[in-house]
């Protein structure tokens, strides 16, 4: 980079001097909103991307304590001729001490979220661009309910973002009174903000696209979603949670300089040797094994840790490159799990886009402006291990979810449905990708009220909307193919094509069938920095396959069940018509016309057809944990 | 006679209408209907009679699964349909059965063709010839004739004579597809030549080669119908006069000409009355395209299916002989065949006055 | 005469090829061949001769772009060929002719062959025909036989006679190629009915119906060649027999049953041998699909083709009377066309013994 | 985001209190280490970046002085064992103030480029990137020797980042002697660093891809690189530079509440009125319609500008979004232009892989350690406005570019080679794309030695070299349509395919054809925040297919022609075979041989050939300015 200087040749000469102490050095907010896209808040995903920051922060707050989470999200328009919009989000997290709410709001830079774990979101900087963005287009402070799991009282706070300096500006803090509090959890957070932005159909969709797909992958949330559009509730169905990811230590291989002085510099007081700071400050590397390390660099272990020059400390770091250590440990993920997911693909919730009215599968709730507290509705599935889909799905049954209040939603094209496969099964595999442990997850839900082929992309619980064409998980769906399971595209076509001559070239997109991928780990494999789409790294796509190729044998069954019953019922009915012409024919030839002979063939073929089993139905392993299949036909 | 041959056809069908009434009426039982089964894995070449025949295996349908119910239905359809048309002492070709057995099965979504296309109609004829045991030209289910013959011989056809060397410079005669129709009457040639190709044929006789050598020039045009390959047999068993047959030098034309003298596949249950065993297979031979000196021009390029073809003839029995297996690797070898048109390119009188006096003339014929 | 029409070839072939010799050797000119041009765009409809005519265009070969050299050549190559097999006293098909004459152009990479395929060499012998003015059966390339011809007549060719009548339950006579060697001797019958297809006409033989009317059947087996049109045109003209005509209901079939009554685009040139104004197409009419009852599952369809043939149709001047306007508009109306096999499906006799006849006695021929 | 609370629960008691405080806030630097993908620093591809932003940031520092840039790189492996490479870059650029230089290589968010107008690179990251890594990974100092054009003395810095506080350390500073000077330059800057990474072979010819790109775009700078595999020498071919970008004051339409105040801010002290500091910050804005803007939201004129409040000036912004304003001026944008792009395609310098050590058009000087000073070898093109082809194309034939040192390259697979091609054609459009004036330029080069299809993509003059298939570029090739303009699919492939068979169903993907398209904006739409590719956003596509139909027109041209003339040759050939034919059957058929027919023949048709011409070659448009035709046949 070349310096200032180059400025005198500019054209602005007024103030010079002064202008360029000014711009010499950027503020982490100042930079950040110039630089918005980095953080994906570019023109038109501002709404979505803040939708998307604040539900993230809501999950993560209430899943590390284990919390069930119940979220309310509102976006509705509040000045349509300055484009402006009002957001609100509130949730029964854990809150955050009051005395550090304003820096946790605006500071970019500031977050808790900085340890080896899986979570989700860019670290400090996703709710600071909210608070950045509605201060920079708008002078409606951000308003902030708070109670902090530590602190029992209800904080008020109204905030602004200093840009230039990267500081909280706290315009008012209030100790609420019990009567005035809005948060009515034991404690949450619940932060208004007034942001300027013009909403496309196409972000408002990919909104309702992102919301849904959340809700899929945490069933155990509740989740209430209010637009201009309507009401919109997703119910908790599971009071199972996955068990929430665990800080860890780093590995060695991914030592370098930095991270081993950061090591040394935490112990500085305690003067621990320095065998003994590396085994407490990296996974897998034993006392013994450190001071191996140690020894091979050539350094004396009696040396006092604060004696060691970046010189010496680099040589540890290159043995430690170079040193083959256990895989890494996998209790900093959080997987969804086979009973999460399993229940999320039983029952999708989803928006849609309701044309002509048909009320099927709509269901919504008009309870708007109370939080839905506890969740009556809640089907308690078996605490046991297996949740087998039979069980789920007759409770389903029995309680239909609540009914629509049409009136809410009449003006509305809009309305969340519940979509009930006939067969779901999940499969997943462990392995290493990019020196990191790697969770994939994939299921498969189909039939039922599935109208279509839809693939869903997952990474470490967020729903990947954009870019689905360069995935990896693409790249699988087109590697595996069903025909070699027993179907062939022809007869998949038959059976579900609505359009016949549909260009489409794979069997499974004819299907009416979603799939699942979930990718968990603390380094995910995307394809560019705007964390859109999945690189085929490694052995990822390797391992998605063979999943994959699992949840497609079960399908096959399944749909190889279907087409048998199908051709068979075809065909039964079709001998009927054939008889005549048996019987004409004799009849003719033998000149003579005897009553009794269609009756009594008719009989005949009946009773043999019905004798004999016409298809062999496989039951094989309809009643295995992770194959849920409704009975059929007998 | 073949009146005769017509009543029993009738007498036939009529049984076995008769035996599936009662199975169904009187004992209550699923009715079958028993055939031979036709192709390459019913093959079998016989040593002894010097040509293909049928082996043992037998197809059996019967209205007893949802799949063979449209089959059976379909046989029963033709039968009736022959016994009519023999009952109004009509002829058809194999297209007009499946015209006026077309029909449409089944109502609204389910509703379906009778037949899916000929090709099921053209079946269940060949179903009725193996239940009857009567070739179709015997009740009157023919093809387009496609057999000529021209030559010193004369045929009777109902009262009339037709005489194959009237106008044999000009024209050949058809082969009637009924040859139960058809009496030989004199036969006055020393040998009968058949080619593959009737254009060949008309080159040949246009150059006075019947005249000149007394012969009786043949085709089947192609792939021989069974009236035509019938011809040959009786003119080399009843009648003792020596067959040679002449076809293109590619595995295809091979096959045409071993139609004549060993017969075929699909038509095994029928050899004994179709197949020529003394026939001799004399040309074109692959060694002639180099020896006749065929100019690389007029040769063709093997396909992968001739290839194939060519593989698969090696390993029959009937091709155990040395000749032909040294005639087939020449051929693998080179991979070019040649048509006998490509004698033309010698002169239009060389394939008649040139070549084929030199094989007649290696056989002794001539 | 067929020797005298063979002279008159060598003779004009001699002249051409002198005048070539000439041009090049003591005029230091260019030589041209001059053609009448054939196809859609030189061919005229004749009021007065109610028949396709050739106007004037003419195309000219001359070797004096590098696009014509290989054309010069071809038409030369060809008319000396033809000339050699005149010399021999031969006959060729087309075919032979193309295997005659093959070979290699040039050398090295830029080797190709003479004739790129059969076509070229056709092409060529078409433009020896119009070089002559002589047809090329009467120099002795001719096709296969496709015509057949049955009922009281007699043909006299060489020396010999062929009675059509004979046998003609049984089978039909081919009808020779070269029709300048034939001779018509005797013609017994009322009318001569035209057919499109040889299965059809067997079957109508097969009723008995060249003896019940007194009729002579023939048929051109699809598109008639010339010698089939030249005999219809004969027994028409010469012999005073009324012609009816008879194809399957599609815009292909009246294509063909309008060959032997206006003529074709492709022989327009010879119309005056070949057509036979007052030949009646009969049928089959669209109209009759509906008027017979055809059911629908023996009709077919209409393609793209069809109805764009059918269009093209109803715009030609020889199709401008309400009865073709009316039938072309029915068939655009239903889109449905119907072969007359169809007819089967009322039972084997009706298409002989219902329809033919019914449509024979509305224009008083029986 | 929840603050630290949730930490009790975590699994790391120790120090709780402690670790709290000191994780709390990230320094810039450490934020960018730890999110480096945000910069594009990923593992396979951090030399690949490094070396990007050191070139960027060197035609930069030239570019905005005018300075004809030379520039020296070099990466070169410094110590196999433990993956670590040397990497340097030297320019003659305008150097850095020696006092600012520390904080300019080591502080992030540090720049003079935080202005309006098109430059290269993410400013205040990259070369910061570049150090902070360096420092991350090893133990050497980062090393600089500059020479800044304002200070006439050369210094030697060595550097270290200290990551926690985003400062730089300064290990050594020294004033040189003259003979000490490394910068022979009147001002520069060399800066040399020590980089780990692994450097696999996609990354490799990724780096050269995208020296030898820049080179294309830059045919007025001298860029020399050196690796293991030979030193490849980019001469300059021309010293017209494109004007560089002014610096512009923003659009009122970009207006909101933070540029706003900021404005205000600046005027501070000079008491001026708000309608005064309006037009004076904003550019398309007069006074007059300042005044008319402050007076429609109802504010007084009076009122000093200090007392208005945040929610009176989002007033001023919401009125000045609803606004029509003139278009934005271009003065802040920098195309390449015509010249400089037609001299790039007609001397495009690529890397290639050698094969079989085949040096046609190999070129590359073995002058490793010396920079090169003055390029000797340039060869000056006009310097009117017009640089016609057949000039140049002369030019480059009477002095070829240097013979190559083949000792120095005898062991490598790589060279440096010009490719020429016989037709080049440019043409451009300017638009609003995303409210910004942007210039869509493209270019067209064909023929010669040319290997085969490929699509060259510049943003802001800056190579785009992955993710070619989501690029709105390939979208425009696969739907503009060359077989309109004359030339079947056949007859191209006829023509020009080597694999007759090929599954390439775009006829221009078999012609030997350089397609470049270049987009410059101050808001380029990429399609992800790796800005890899670019969206076609708004009416770019149309445009940019405007461009290459007008390309394609030419090329069309040219095509049927040489088309033409080689049918016409194979014809003639041909006609010497056919003779013989003619000649025998005339003989033949007469039954007499004439021995001067065949003489007489054949010189009526060769007479008659050479008078005639074959075909008509449409010289057309060959020597307009931007189609370059060499004379092929007359």
């Amino acid at each position: 980079e070349v310096e200032e200087l180059k400025r005198d040749n500019s054209k602005s000469t007024t103030n010079l001097e002064k202008y360029k102490i000014i711009y010499n050095k950027k503020a982490e907010s100042e930079f950040f909103v110039d630089n918005s896209a980095l953080a994906g808040f570019t023109g038109e995903r501002i709404l979505y991307m803040a939708i998307r920051e604040l539900i993230e922060n809501s999950l993560d707050s209430c899943e590390s304590f284990s919390i069930l989470p119940s979220i309310k999200i509102s976006l509705k328009i509040f000045d349509q001729s300055n484009d402006l919009w009002t957001l609100t989000c509130e949730d029964n997290g854990t809150g955050i001490n009051s005395d550090k709410l304003p820096i946790a709001v605006c500071s970019f830079l500031t977050s808790a979220k900085y340890m080896e774990k899986q979570q989700r979101g860019l670290f400090g900087v996703g709710l600071k661009m909210v608070a950045a963005f509605s201060t920079k287009d708008t002078d409606f402070p951000i308003k902030v309910w708070n109670k902090s799991i530590d602190e029992q009282d209800e904080y008020y706070f109204e905030l602004r973002t200093d840009i230039g300096t990267n500081k909280p500006i706290v315009l008012s803090k209030k100790l609420l009174l019990k009567q005035h509090y809005r948060i009515q959890y034991t404690s949450g957070f619940r932060i208004e903000v007034i942001l300027r932005a013009k909403l496309v159909p196409v972000t408002k969709n990919k909104i309702y696209e992102y919301v849904s797909e959340t809700s899929i992958v945490n069933p155990y949330s509740s989740i209430t979603f209010e637009t201009d559009d309507g009401v919109f509730q997703f119910n908790r169905r599971t009071s199972i949670m996955p068990n929430p990811a665990q800080e860890i230590l780093p590995h060695p291989s991914d030592m370098d300089l930095k991270t081993l002085k950061k090591a040394i510099s935490k112990f500085q007081t305690q003067k621990m040797s320095l065998p003994k700071i590396l085994s407490s400050s990296f996974q897998k590397l034993s006392y013994e094994k450190a001071k191996d390390i140690v020894t091979n660099t050539g350094l004396s272990l009696k040396t006092p840790t604060g004696d060691f020059s970046e010189h010496d400390l680099i040589k540890i770091v290159n043995i430690c490159k170079k040193t083959k250590f256990q895989n890494p440990n996998t209790d900093h993920l959080s997987p969804i799990g086979r009973e999460v997911l399993t229940i999320g693909m039983m029952s999708e919730y989803t928006i849609v886009s309701n044309k002509g009215n048909d009320s099927t599968g709509v269901t919504a709730t008009a309870t708007a402006e109370e939080p839905i507290l506890h969740d009556t509705n809640l089907n308690p599935p078996g605490t046991d291990d297996t949740v087998t889909a039979s069980t789920f799905e007759s409770t389903q049954n029995e309680k239909p979810t609540p009914t629509p209040f049409k009136n809410n939603l009449s003006k509305s094209n809009f309305s969340v449905k519940v979509l009930k496969p006939v067969l779901t099964t999940y499969t997943s595999r462990t392995c290493v990708i990019n020196n990191r442990p790697t969770v994939v997850e994939t299921g498969l839900a189909y039939g039922g009220d599935i109208p279509s082929f839809k693939l869903y992309r997952f990474a470490n619980k967020i729903p990947l909307l954009y870019d689905e064409g360069s995935d990896v998980a693409r790249e699988v769906i087109s590697e595996v193919e069903i025909n070699k399971m027993g179907i062939t595209k022809k007869q998949a076509k038959e059976q579900f094509s609505v359009n016949k001559e549909s260009k489409k070239d794979r069997v499974i997109e004819v299907l009416p069938l979603h799939i699942f991928f979930h990718i968990c780990s603390t380094k995910i494999p995307y394809k560019t920095a705007g964390k859109e789409s999945i690189a085929s790294e490694g052995e990822l796509k390797y391992y998605m396959k063979s999943c994959l190729s699992e949840l497609y044998r079960k399908l096959s069954t399944q749909i190889r069940k279907e087409l048998k019953l199908k051709e068979a019922e075809n065909k039964i009915r079709l001998y009927k018509h054939y008889l005549p012409f048996i019987v004409d024919s004799i009849n003719e030839s033998l000149g003579s016309k005897n009553s009794k002979l269609n009756e009594s063939f008719s009989r005949l073929i009946e009773n043999h057809l019905s004798k004999k089993p016409q298809i062999d139905i496989d039951i094989g392993d309809a009643s295995s944990a992770d194959s849920t299949l409704p009975v059929q036909a007998s | 006679m073949s009146t005769a041959k017509k009543q029993e056809f009738v007498t036939i069908i009529k049984r076995i209408m008769r035996k599936i009434s009662d199975d169904v009426i009187k004992q209550n039982q699923m009715p079958i209907l028993d055939l031979p089964k036709i192709g390459y894995d019913n093959t079998v070449w016989s040593d002894e009679k010097r040509m293909l025949t049928t082996g043992d295996k037998k197809i059996e349908v019967s209205p007893d699964s949802v799949k063979k119910i449209p089959t059976f239905a379909q046989y029963l359809v033709m039968a009736n349909a022959v016994k009519k048309l023999i009952d109004e002492d009509m002829e058809s070709t194999i297209r007009g059965m499946y015209y006026a057995t077309l029909s449409n099965v089944g109502d609204g979504k389910n509703r379906q063709k009778f037949w899916t296309g000929q090709e099921d109609s053209d079946n269940a004829i060949k179903a009725v010839e193996l239940l009857t045991g009567i070739p179709r030209e015997e009740f009157s289910v023919t093809s387009k004739p496609k057999g000529m013959i021209s030559g010193p011989i004369k045929l009777r056809v109902g009262g009339d004579i037709i005489d194959c060397n009237l106008g044999s410079r000009a024209t050949s005669q058809l082969i009637p597809t009924n040859m139960g129709d058809v009496q030989i009457d004199d036969v006055k040639a020393d040998f009968v030549m058949v080619v593959e190709k009737d254009t060949v044929l008309n080159n040949i006789r246009k150059s006075g080669f019947i005249q000149k050598y007394n012969a009786i020039l043949l085709t089947g045009s192609g792939e021989p119908d069974r009236a035509t390959r019938m011809m040959v047999k009786i003119l080399n068993e009843q009648w003792k006069k020596p067959v040679v047959v002449f076809a293109d030098a590619d595995p295809w034309g091979l096959g045409i000409a071993l139609r004549y003298k060993i017969g075929s596949e699909s038509l095994s249950y029928d050899s004994e009355r179709l197949v020529t065993p003394n026939a001799q297979v004399l040309g074109m031979m692959f060694s002639d395209i180099y020896q006749y000196n065929i100019p690389e021009v007029a040769r063709l390029t093997a396909s992968d299916e001739d290839i194939n073809r060519a593989n698969d003839m090696k390993k029959k029995p009937w091709m155990q002989n040395k000749q032909w297996q040294k005639e087939l690797n020449l051929f693998l070898n080179k991979k070019e065949k040649c048509e006998l048109d490509a004698f033309f390119k010698h002169g239009f009188k060389y394939l008649s006055e040139t070549y084929l006096p030199q094989k007649l003339r290696m056989v002794g014929l001539i």
